[in-house]
């Protein structure tokens, strides 16, 4: 998509690309660097400097983009990302910045927003439930008993939570849907480490056992966040589908090489109409995505109207169109495809894994149909 | 020069002639608003090739005489030859503003008669030619067709048997044509014949122009499967036709034929003329509602599918344009992305609805000529795929020349033509 | 399906075939021959006497199969029927025949059956409601006055009513499930022949408009057809699936046929890997859904306790199959298939009608389902 | 005699020496209820190739030590070579009847041995060989492994460059294997090796019977995409081979592999092995109602969807096995029918459970090692579409042996294969 940026954006792009090839190449992911503390809060500060952490942030409250929509840049950050596969809470680190700065008290968007803008912290977002089809809102309940706000529940698919990680929960309470901002360490908050598919990336599950919060770490006001959280909602698929149109991109190239370069019956394989037309079907669905991702990054950052629609129509074809991907090619590496040290099972396990994160497709075509007053 | 170098030189060339654009979209909104009809949205337009009446092609012409007094056909064609000289971005901004209207529709044969055809003469025929059609053609007085496939000539374009033999400063014509829109309304056919047969296939073709009035020529609507008769099948039994009607070189048919296909598939109008589709498919939801299932999750999904769908193939087809734009070649296998999405998704579409719809969608009354709407979809829901350039070929096109992966085989393409043919039924797949 | 026929199920085959080619071949489907009263009377006659419409009949009610189990030797039937399109409510006089055999009045066996059994009358099932998802009982209902039963509201996709058809009616009253046998030519039953998507056959829409029946019309205990229901549409389902199994034979010949035949760029384009592994698939599916067909009706004729499910599984799994491989044989025909004289367009038409018929693929699912206690 | 000759003679032969088969299945059905475990049926087993630890090796070795004492190994294998000398329907029968219970299981690795391996010997290898080697194996003594792929021949199976070089009366292996299941625990292998490069492929090649304890041979797990590491890589590296131990005649190693091939696609089995799926789905039935979405329509869709695949596809196995058996000649495209549609299924039976899953069947507690099987079958889900001939070859031989279509143009199969490797990489798809 390198061809649809504009040259402040190719500045920011390549910048960032130059940061990944030096600080996290593909390499480092498999070693899984990033479970190292030390290794991921410096990998956070040099994002930081880069200003990913930024582009959903008003100047006035210390953020920036570079063209004027943010959701764009850092849709085409993600779109880079995602070529190698990057770990970090990016898209839940974005969602709760944009979440404070649109709706976080004084407190706030002055003491938390602008660490997280500058790697220092990081956060991640607390949305799907541990069962039931992903109704956002599920699975945490908040009630209050004077002053302090009482969170039980749980929260899984949390990504990357580490020490240093402030959780944004939306949970229900009598008075509808909230949000909480829970500060690291807070008692009775137990975070608990998953085996994934995905070996990109770290997921928890988080149990709040009777957390107790002050009325302090509310997000906006009791029971008003529906619109908020439809927002963040929006913005987790556009960014987590650019993150998949990249992964796609790289696994698609380095397919396409591969049936150039493989031998069978004294012939390329890729002159073989069958390896030569699924190629093709494949391109055409990843010139797709990437055409129905940037037009729901340019929709939902320009405020145009019709950006929760395109977040979701966004997120269902490309979960589809992904995990369709990957298994093409995985068809077409054969047997080297099932080798651990082969890195095409990296990248199935991850587009697999980006299908279902943030509302899998059939959630986000039932949703496209609500936002639709069907 | 080739013939890419020498469209894209016509494109640089028309580029660099620019006026205000923004001038001229205002005159553009401003007249449009006074003269025509608006159109909206309503699900996308299933692909179909149905019988004009000559009531309809009556109003299409004079729409289109409208167009053209109105300097608005053929606005980035030279002016020696009826345009108005202006650039292909002024076109484009035509394009977009009048996309919310209603436009003269000649079906089928009115695409190709403006985009393929029109252009690819002014790309390879003689000015006097030019004089002689070009007028004729922007002002909707000529409506052409093409005498293209053939029986035995379908994906494979170069296979043309139909003969055109030299006699003096004439050519005599025989052979049999197929799929030709829109010819019983047409004035005038562009027809490709072989004119050696003893070169390999693409080097012995020649385009000619037809009379749809010329002796010896008969043309026989072909009835669908859908009942219509857009297209026709033509029987070239001695047809004569003057030199002065050749298009382009002898023998060199298949660099206009090249030319052609680029504007077939929309290199030559870089610039999607459908409205975003920004409605949850419109058509689909009015059936869901009518056999009360629009609240059967199963259906709801299928309805999101289709319409996102839609909305990935409006912006693919964007993005193409955009970078179609952006190139100084034309790229007729970058538009092949768009032919092969249509050929993908249109069947699937269609058959969403006869799944929603089931009775409702299958039978109707005989006199509800309405109610046959989704049976005719649907069976329409493969043109796409087939006509034009089937699925395959387009495959194939993106496979070689935007993947670049290694050629197919080719059999036939270092062979004089008379031996491919003669050596066809024997094909056994031994390679020697 | 021939290799799986007994020797005594070839020759009902085989003088089924004769019969067909001599009477009904596809040219006489174009010209819907069946939609002269004379010509379907004649056509009937001839059926009966092979035995078409006795199948499901027990022998001591004058009926009789050639293998012991009856739904077998029909779904072979329909098979061969289905090749060449044949019209004629096959299924629907063999639901009905089935179910005055298994709850019939005294009245109706004697005098309805052996018509329909002969040839002399028809029977088609009025079953799907107009709208909604084929919950099959839908559209009509009943009410009880005194002796008389009135039926109100419609009834769609019947097909082949004509003037000698007695049709049998599935209907809601306060006591549940009824059905009802509704003779020819009863006062108040309008209908309406409609056009439609398959022209070898012709379905109507049936109004109820208060018509009045003896008590003697109910087919069964008022309120207690629930379970007679559901093996009726399970038959229908085999059958209707049996006859799609045999339009899909067909069909897939003329395509095999075709791709050996079509010469392009000097090849067959059945040397093409894009069209020969097109026809593999294709063939695959084609040898599934005579298995599952062939399995579902082994199972609902022996009474196995698993025919039911292995019904709506066979529905299910072929008309999808069904609309696929006729999609896929358009596809290889090309521009010659978009015309009214090839005969693709037919078998496009009828399986895409046969998938519907009857339940489509998603009701079968559901249905299996609920069959299933899920 | 051609070896499906042959082979048709032997089954046919077989056949012809019937006991009681009813009496048989008696005995059996006994014998299995007093002595075997039962199992039951928990959805279609997912294909995936595990680790075997020693222990598990060395208790199927004792279960295929009960089931050769008892005169069940071999059932139709002759009684010279430690077989119990009855027919294949003996063996059918005995397959029927112990579908319910515990078997052996040495893996993939035991089925290569005791279909393909096993009786490719019986047709192939001289007496002396058979004597020397397949009692051992019918006892569970000798578990054999085939050295057949190679890093640069997948698909084109007989595009071996292992070289064999003869030495006097023995021969000299170089080269290297890979794909070969269980090889780490096997005792031999079969290996096939290049005797002649300057002849066309098929025909230079030869089978040798090697230990997998012969010095300059290295074994190498290769750790799979699930973590197991169940197949292996090798190295040949001088590796010394008796001429005793050649399997089958010299350069006629591709008629070996021909018949290795029928066994493999089930040809030898002729009879499902799995039991008919009469329970919806029972593994995605679980996994949705642990998530709380068993009244989710559109979940209920997908798992019907799987079940009526797993039923269809059980039908197939039957239908094939039926076709088979009333058959004189072994059919391998018959048999590939059945790997086509496994190819097919499994990768979609695969992702429906990890999409109803979602998040639980994407995660897991690391202590809780079953909360990752539906992420592993996931990754094995191409096993069936990719091992042993991936889904197009299967399709090859479907469209070209079954359906009769022409052959893909062959650019190797009538040129000497030195001469294959060279021109390969200069393939531009032109034919003169």
């Amino acid at each position: 998509m390198d061809s649809d940026a504009t040259d402040d954006q190719k500045v920011l792009l390549d910048a960032s690309v130059r940061f990944m090839q030096q600080v996290c190449p593909l390499t480092r992911v498999r070693e899984r660097a990033y479970s190292n503390i030390t290794y991921a809060a410096e990998y956070r500060r040099q994002a930081g400097e880069l200003g990913w952490f930024s582009m959903l942030v008003p100047e006035d409250l210390g953020g920036g983009n570079v063209s004027g929509n943010g959701v764009l840049d850092a849709a085409l950050v993600a779109y880079k990302r995602g070529a190698t596969l990057q770990p970090g809470p990016f898209t839940g680190t974005n969602v709760v910045a944009h979440a404070l700065s649109t709706a976080g008290s004084k407190e706030q968007r002055q003491k938390v927003l602008p660490a997280l803008m500058s790697g220092e912290a990081s956060a991640s977002w607390a949305i799907s439930p541990p069962a039931g089809h992903p109704a956002m809102e599920d699975g945490v309940s908040a009630e209050f008993r004077g002053g302090a706000c009482v969170l039980s529940g749980c929260k899984t698919f949390v990504q990357d939570v580490d020490e240093s990680c402030w959780l944004l929960v939306t949970a229900r309470s009598n008075a509808g849907v909230s949000q909480f901002l829970v500060p690291p360490g807070t008692p009775a908050v137990r975070v608990v480490a998953l085996d994934s598919l995905d070996i990109s990336r770290q997921f928890s599950e988080v149990h709040f056992e009777g957390a107790q919060l002050p009325a302090s770490a509310l997000v906006g006001m009791e029971g008003k966040a529906f619109d908020l959280v439809a927002h963040q909602s929006a913005i987790a698929a556009v960014l987590t589908a650019a993150e998949s149109v990249g992964a796609m991109d790289h696994e698609f190239e380095m397919t396409l090489r591969y049936a150039k370069d493989r031998i069978a019956f004294g012939r390329p394989i890729g002159s073989f109409q069958a390896i030569k037309h699924l190629l093709a079907d494949m391109s055409l669905m990843l010139e797709m995505s990437k055409a129905i991702t940037l037009a729901a990054a340019r929709s939902l950052g320009s405020d145009d109207g019709y950006g929760l629609e395109a977040a979701s129509m966004a997120k269902a074809f490309v979960g589809d169109a992904g995990v369709d991907l990957a298994q093409n090619c995985f068809q077409i590496f054969g047997g080297i495809g099932f080798t651990w040290e082969h890195d095409q099972h990296l990248y199935l396990r991850r587009l697999t894994t980006d299908a279902a994160l943030y509302g899998d497709p059939a959630w986000h075509r039932e949703r496209l149909c609500q936002l639709s007053k069907l | 020069m080739s013939i890419v170098e020498a469209l894209s030189e016509g494109m640089r060339k028309m580029e660099t002639d620019v006026t205000d654009l923004e001038e001229f979209r205002k005159e553009v909104r401003a007249w449009l608003a006074a003269n025509l009809k608006r159109r909206r949205y309503s699900g996308p337009q299933a692909a179909r090739t149905e019988t004009k009446t000559p009531e309809e092609i009556a109003e299409s012409r004079a729409l289109q005489r409208k167009l053209f007094d109105a300097g608005y056909a053929g606005i980035s064609f030279p002016k020696e030859y009826g345009g108005r000289g202006l650039s292909a971005a002024h076109e484009r901004v035509f394009r977009e503003e009048s996309a919310g209207y209603v436009m003269p529709d000649f079906g089928a044969a009115g695409a190709v008669t403006f985009s393929a055809i029109a252009r690819s003469m002014l790309a390879h025929a003689s000015p006097s030619f030019l004089r002689r059609h070009m007028p004729k053609i922007l002002s909707g007085e000529e409506i052409w067709c093409q005498f293209y496939s053939e029986p035995a000539a379908g994906s494979d374009l170069a296979g043309i048997r139909t003969r055109a033999t030299r006699d003096g400063d004439r050519w005599i014509l025989n052979g049999s044509k197929i799929w030709s829109t829109g010819a019983y309304y047409a004035d005038f056919a562009m027809c490709l014949a072989r004119t050696d047969w003893d070169v390999p296939k693409h080097r012995g073709l020649t385009w000619f122009a037809v009379s749809t009035k010329a002796e010896g020529l008969t043309i026989r609507p072909i009835v669908q499967i859908d009942g219509e008769a857009g297209f026709c099948q033509e029987f070239l039994d001695d047809v004569v036709v003057s030199s002065d009607e050749v298009i382009g070189e002898v023998n060199q048919g298949w660099a206009v034929a090249q030319t052609m296909l680029v504007y077939e598939r929309g290199a030559g109008q870089a610039g999607p003329v459908v409205l975003e589709p920004r409605t949850l498919a419109p058509d689909l939801v009015a059936l869901a509602r009518k056999v009360g299932r629009s609240n059967d999750p199963v259906v709801r999904q299928s309805i999101a599918r289709a319409h996102i769908n839609d909305y990935a193939q409006y912006h693919l087809g964007k993005r193409i344009a955009a970078r179609l734009r952006a190139s100084d070649q034309p790229q007729p296998a970058v538009a092949a992305y768009g032919k092969l999405a249509s050929g993908t998704f249109s069947p699937i579409r269609a058959r969403i609805a006869v799944e929603i719809g089931g009775p409702e969608a299958l039978l109707w009354h005989p006199d509800d000529k309405r109610g046959m709407r989704y049976a005719v979809n649907y069976l329409n829901g493969r043109m796409t795929s087939i006509a034009a350039g089937t699925n395959e070929m387009q495959r194939n096109g993106i496979g070689e020349r935007v993947l670049g992966l290694p050629r197919e085989p080719s059999f036939d393409s270092n062979r004089p033509f008379s031996e491919v043919i003669a050596n066809a039924r024997n094909w056994d797949g031994r390679v020697s």
